[in-house]
């Protein structure tokens, strides 16, 4: 509960709330969709890991603002673009917003991923949408200079548009899917299991790995990776009202050394990255 | 000519109507970066208790149509806490800060009421006896005209600061209770909470919300709380804070003719974090295109039609 | 494999659980251009009171985020020329029809049951003591358990009809009214009547409803009404029509985890003349999805996660 | 209170709720817009004076159906036309509706307008968006070899759209408009006051007059009808629920040989067309 006065500094000055005007939109897959908005105040300052609340309309209803990770943020121009997900109301409004329309984005919010040292083996384990916030990750990796395993799974072929950019930017992403249109056929964490116990790979334990996907997932990822003692971090998602940390409604159970052995912390604005070691996974 | 919106609301002073409802607006910094909080009218802040509390198990929030509903818990670093960490950031700005309460039983009032008491940079209680989120306390001390009065006069036997009962909708008759806690001594009241409300998962076939029923807020709530501001201020003579589903100008100027003297806005703020800014604007400008030189003019008006 | 939907309210045969809200279906014939009225599993008929009611003065009807606000008041050409020139119309269908009825004393509630029990095809009674909008009866007898008892035991005492008790939402504990009319002997419980609230003009700067306050039906009282049906499965016995912004099959189905046995389709008639069929068929493609043989395993559901 | 049953029949036959291709959509005069919708059942069936229920999108906010009458409908090519006014919400997602889209529409519903007979003298007053309504009336009492006296008012010159199309079927509209921009400077009644009292002018009392439009000008024009015992059929508005008689909300005070001396009617079923001398002007 020392989120009042210590977060807040940082958003004083990083956050905005702006009309941006859709750039592209565009369908990539099924029911996904790749989103370009003209941004620069939120373009940047962004670092990956941190999201955008968003208003899908000007209509109160849906009322509640969607959170959306940044896919990536282009400073020069001044530009933020999302990967997304039609999954309900807002998503389907969302993707039917035409170029020339303002849209209400407040952001960027929460804390993005800690950067690793250069040097350092880093590990990136992608499953389904969850893959938007690692894309702009990699990015900022490879502009650092830090190579990655990468590992990407979804629930078919066409769900992994981001694949071809993953490569261009010198990444080999190992690849899993649900019916087998593409690499293993299975799901990510097995592949990355099986990878870690075959001796003939010579799987080599990173420093540090990143990681977001569904909460299954996510869950099998956090097992494996503690086991093997591999620090971790996590993108969490939760339903969220203010995404500012004032209506406390995105909470997530972190370990803690009181009574009940957790805190609630807010994915908003202690998150959404938060260490892997330190997410209570029974609950989450 | 601008108009005079200064209002005073049980003994707290006011520079204009526009306050925030608590428990949605934290404790301030949280919407600093998207407006000046000297423009506000007041500030309410996160529903305060004794002890620090963990709050409700997750999912604590749903969407429903045109609302919402919530059940936080009442999540907060407990009153000690509050003064030390976060009421100096407060004493930065130029305004009245009320702080709502919550006891888990009468003397909890009262000695939160002392601590703020002695606290600096305090401008008043709004004490909640109308939380639908906790098991003990909240709603139970809100649907009882007896036991609201108790807390009342508990609260004004520890303090000198002015006391603003917040009333609940999830009662029979909401007058009774203002009545009673007017009589016991409050100084104001704020109205509504939220209703009482509960949402089905359909595919997983439990409730979504943690603690299965959570409190509504937003526009789809604003006739069942311009309805409670109507009969209150009918039934009693203290000034009333206006809230529930606030979201434009327009909306805060039906409270206010319906007899608020301030409006608070809620969950507004999720949606446009300068929304309390925005409200306040167009109140200003609904003064000048009706010439309307000082908002008393208008707490009540639609009684008087 | 077509699911089995049938359902028993109270003794009241219905072959599916859909039926409509009292007051916004009319007396059938107005709903039977778009839908065939075979289809429905009930028909609930407007309110009748004993002599004819004119009603309130215009405007009846404002809306409002995600709902609406109606303050009809109860205008109805009184039970006999119901009985005369209404009730043959329904005749050639083969539904159940549940009359929905209202009285200003306890004595009313007594006739009307008389009438009504003489009369033939009349299937059941839905007793209105929650209606927010006529000055006499109505939600007097709605909000105090004893009072509520005693008109269903006056009922009772004047037919072998069987006696759905339709609750208000605007009391402090619906359950302690289910608990009172369930030992009084109704026969079945039908929740929610409509939530009091109220508009405000801001340019005319009064009320916009002639009545000043009315009734607030559709999408934006769903949570309440949910809520409301969750608590009074919980405390009493009898099988339960769920009703307040059902629009669609999803929310039909929501109630009916919540514990509703049938369910009513009110406002989203005016919205959709075919929503309660397309409702019933979306209620047969769920049960089809989920494998679900008898919409009797998904009753309640929702307390046994 | 005769309204179970009588007013059922012919509904049972004659109403249709349908989807509805967006033919047109214009802007014709300040926030007056022109819609043409593809609906064979309804415009087969429609007669002047009756309306339309109309969805004004698919989402559930605003939540009601707005009434608007029926401008023309084309039989042959099975179209209805619509002209409206924007003056809140619904009408505002109204006039963004573009070609292509569907909207739900109900109808035709209500009571029209009771023709004259062949021969009769017939005066026909619109002011503002009420003249909408009467311009089908008089296609059809052009098409019946009917002429008849116009009288049509409105804020300014641009709210008149539908003048020269009047003036096409052979009809010599007499005009006024609240700024003087055309014709007479004032309101139509005014104008139609002036006239009946000129006496070079030689008016000649029609026989039927039908009105549509404000308030304040339809309680002015009774005021002068009734005087001069000129018979005269009102189309009313009153806020809508339902359209088709089912929620009593359209409620309208009918002079009645009651205690009372009124009963309330209601304008979906039992108008919107009512007799002018039967309406309680004092109220409406
Ligand atoms: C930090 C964060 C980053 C995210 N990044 C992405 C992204 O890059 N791409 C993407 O496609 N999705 C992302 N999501 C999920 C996205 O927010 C939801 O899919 C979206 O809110 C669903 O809205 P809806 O109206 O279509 O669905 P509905 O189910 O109709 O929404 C109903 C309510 O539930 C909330 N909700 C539903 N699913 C989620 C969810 N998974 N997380 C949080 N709230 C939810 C909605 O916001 C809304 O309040 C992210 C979520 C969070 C918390
Ligand atoms: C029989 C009939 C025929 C009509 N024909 C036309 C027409 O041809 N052209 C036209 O422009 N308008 C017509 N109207 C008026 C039109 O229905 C309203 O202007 C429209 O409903 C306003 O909707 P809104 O959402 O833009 O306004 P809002 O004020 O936001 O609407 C709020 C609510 O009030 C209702 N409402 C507002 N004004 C009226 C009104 N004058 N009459 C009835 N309900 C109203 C709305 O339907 C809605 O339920 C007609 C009304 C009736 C009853
Ligand atoms: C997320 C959330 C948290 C709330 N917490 C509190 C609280 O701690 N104390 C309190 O008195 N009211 C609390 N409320 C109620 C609001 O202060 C307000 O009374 C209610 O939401 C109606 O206003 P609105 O519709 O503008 O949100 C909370 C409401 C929300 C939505
Ligand atoms: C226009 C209107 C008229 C109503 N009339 C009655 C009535 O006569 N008797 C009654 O018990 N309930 C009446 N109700 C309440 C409805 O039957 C129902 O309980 C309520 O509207 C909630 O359901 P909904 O949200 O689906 O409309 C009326 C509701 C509306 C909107
Ligand atoms: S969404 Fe409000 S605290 Fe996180
Ligand atoms: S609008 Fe429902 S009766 Fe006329």
């Amino acid at each position: 509960m020392g989120s009042i006065g210590t977060s807040v500094k940082g958003r004083v000055e990083l956050s905005f709330l702006i009309d941006a005007l859709v750039i592209k939109q565009e369908r990539v897959g099924p029911g996904l969709y790749f989103m370009e908005l003209q941004a620069p105040e939120i373009a940047r300052k962004a670092v990956p890991g941190q999201f955008v609340h968003m208003q899908v309309s000007r209509e109160l209803e849906p009322l509640l603002r969607r959170p959306f990770s940044i896919y990536n943020a282009d400073q020069d121009k001044g530009r933020l673009e999302l990967l997304y997900q039609v999954v309900g109301k807002g998503t389907e409004i969302l993707s039917k917003a035409a170029p020339g329309q303002n849209l209400s984005v407040l952001g960027p919010l929460g804390r993005g991923f800690v950067l690793p040292e250069k040097g350092q083996k880093v590990m990136v384990v992608g499953g389904g949408i969850g893959i938007a916030p690692l894309v702009f990750l990699l990015k900022e990796l490879a502009a650092g200079g830090i190579s990655a395993e990468v590992y990407l799974g979804a629930r078919t072929k066409t769900c992994l548009p981001s694949l071809s950019q993953v490569g261009s930017m010198g990444f080999q992403p190992k690849v899993a899917s649900d019916d087998g249109t593409i690499g293993y056929h299975g799901q990510i964490t097995a592949l990355l299991e099986r990878d870690m116990a075959d001796t003939a790979i010579a799987f080599l334990k990173p420093d540090m790995a990143y990681a977001c996907g569904p909460k299954p997932m996510l869950k099998s990822l956090a097992r494996l990776l503690l086991a093997k003692h591999i620090p971790f971090q996590v993108s969490l998602e939760e339903h969220m009202g203010c995404g500012v940390g004032a209506c406390l409604s995105c909470a997530c159970k972190i370990k803690a050394n009181n009574q009940e052995g957790y805190l609630y912390r807010h994915v908003c604005v202690n998150g959404p990255v938060f260490p892997g070691e330190e997410v209570v996974w029974d609950e989450a | 000519m601008k108009p005079e919106l200064s209002v005073n609301i049980g003994g707290i002073k006011m520079k204009n109507p526009v306050t925030t409802a608590s428990g949605t607006f934290g404790y301030g910094p949280e919407y600093a970066p998207y407006i000046d909080l000297n423009r506000l009218g007041a500030i309410v802040v996160k529903g305060t208790t004794l002890k620090s509390r963990q709050g409700n198990p997750t999912p604590r929030i749903v969407e429903t149509p045109s609302g919402m509903l919530n059940a936080i818990g009442l999540q907060n670093p407990g009153v000690d806490y509050f003064i030390e960490r976060a009421l100096p950031f407060l004493s930065n700005f130029d305004l009245p800060v009320i702080v709502n309460i919550s006891g888990d039983t009468v003397e909890d009032y009262g000695l939160l009421a002392g601590k703020l008491d002695s606290a600096s940079g305090v401008a008043g209680l709004e004490v909640n006896i109308s939380c639908p989120n906790v098991k003990k306390g909240g709603l139970q001390f809100g649907s009882d005209p007896e036991s609201a009065a108790e807390v009342v006069r508990v609260i004004k036997s520890s303090t000198g600061l002015p006391v603003i009962v917040k009333l609940s909708p999830n009662v029979t008759s909401i007058t009774d209770l203002a009545v009673s806690v007017a009589e016991a001594g409050a100084d104001a009241l704020s109205l509504i909470n939220t209703i009482l409300g509960m949402a089905i998962d359909i595919k997983a076939r439990r409730p979504v919300l943690g603690n299965i029923m959570g409190g509504l807020s937003g526009p789809a709530v604003r006739p069942v709380a311009v309805r409670c501001v109507w009969q209150v201020y009918k039934a009693v003579k203290l000034p009333i804070i206006g809230m529930g589903g606030i979201v434009s100008a327009e909306d805060a100027i039906e409270f206010i003719l319906a007899g608020a003297s301030a409006v608070a806005v809620g969950t507004a703020n999720f949606v446009n974090p300068r929304a309390t800014v925005e409200i306040l604007e167009g109140i200003e400008e609904y003064c000048r295109k009706y010439g309307c030189r000082d908002i008393q003019e208008l707490v009540g008006a639609a009684h008087r039609q």
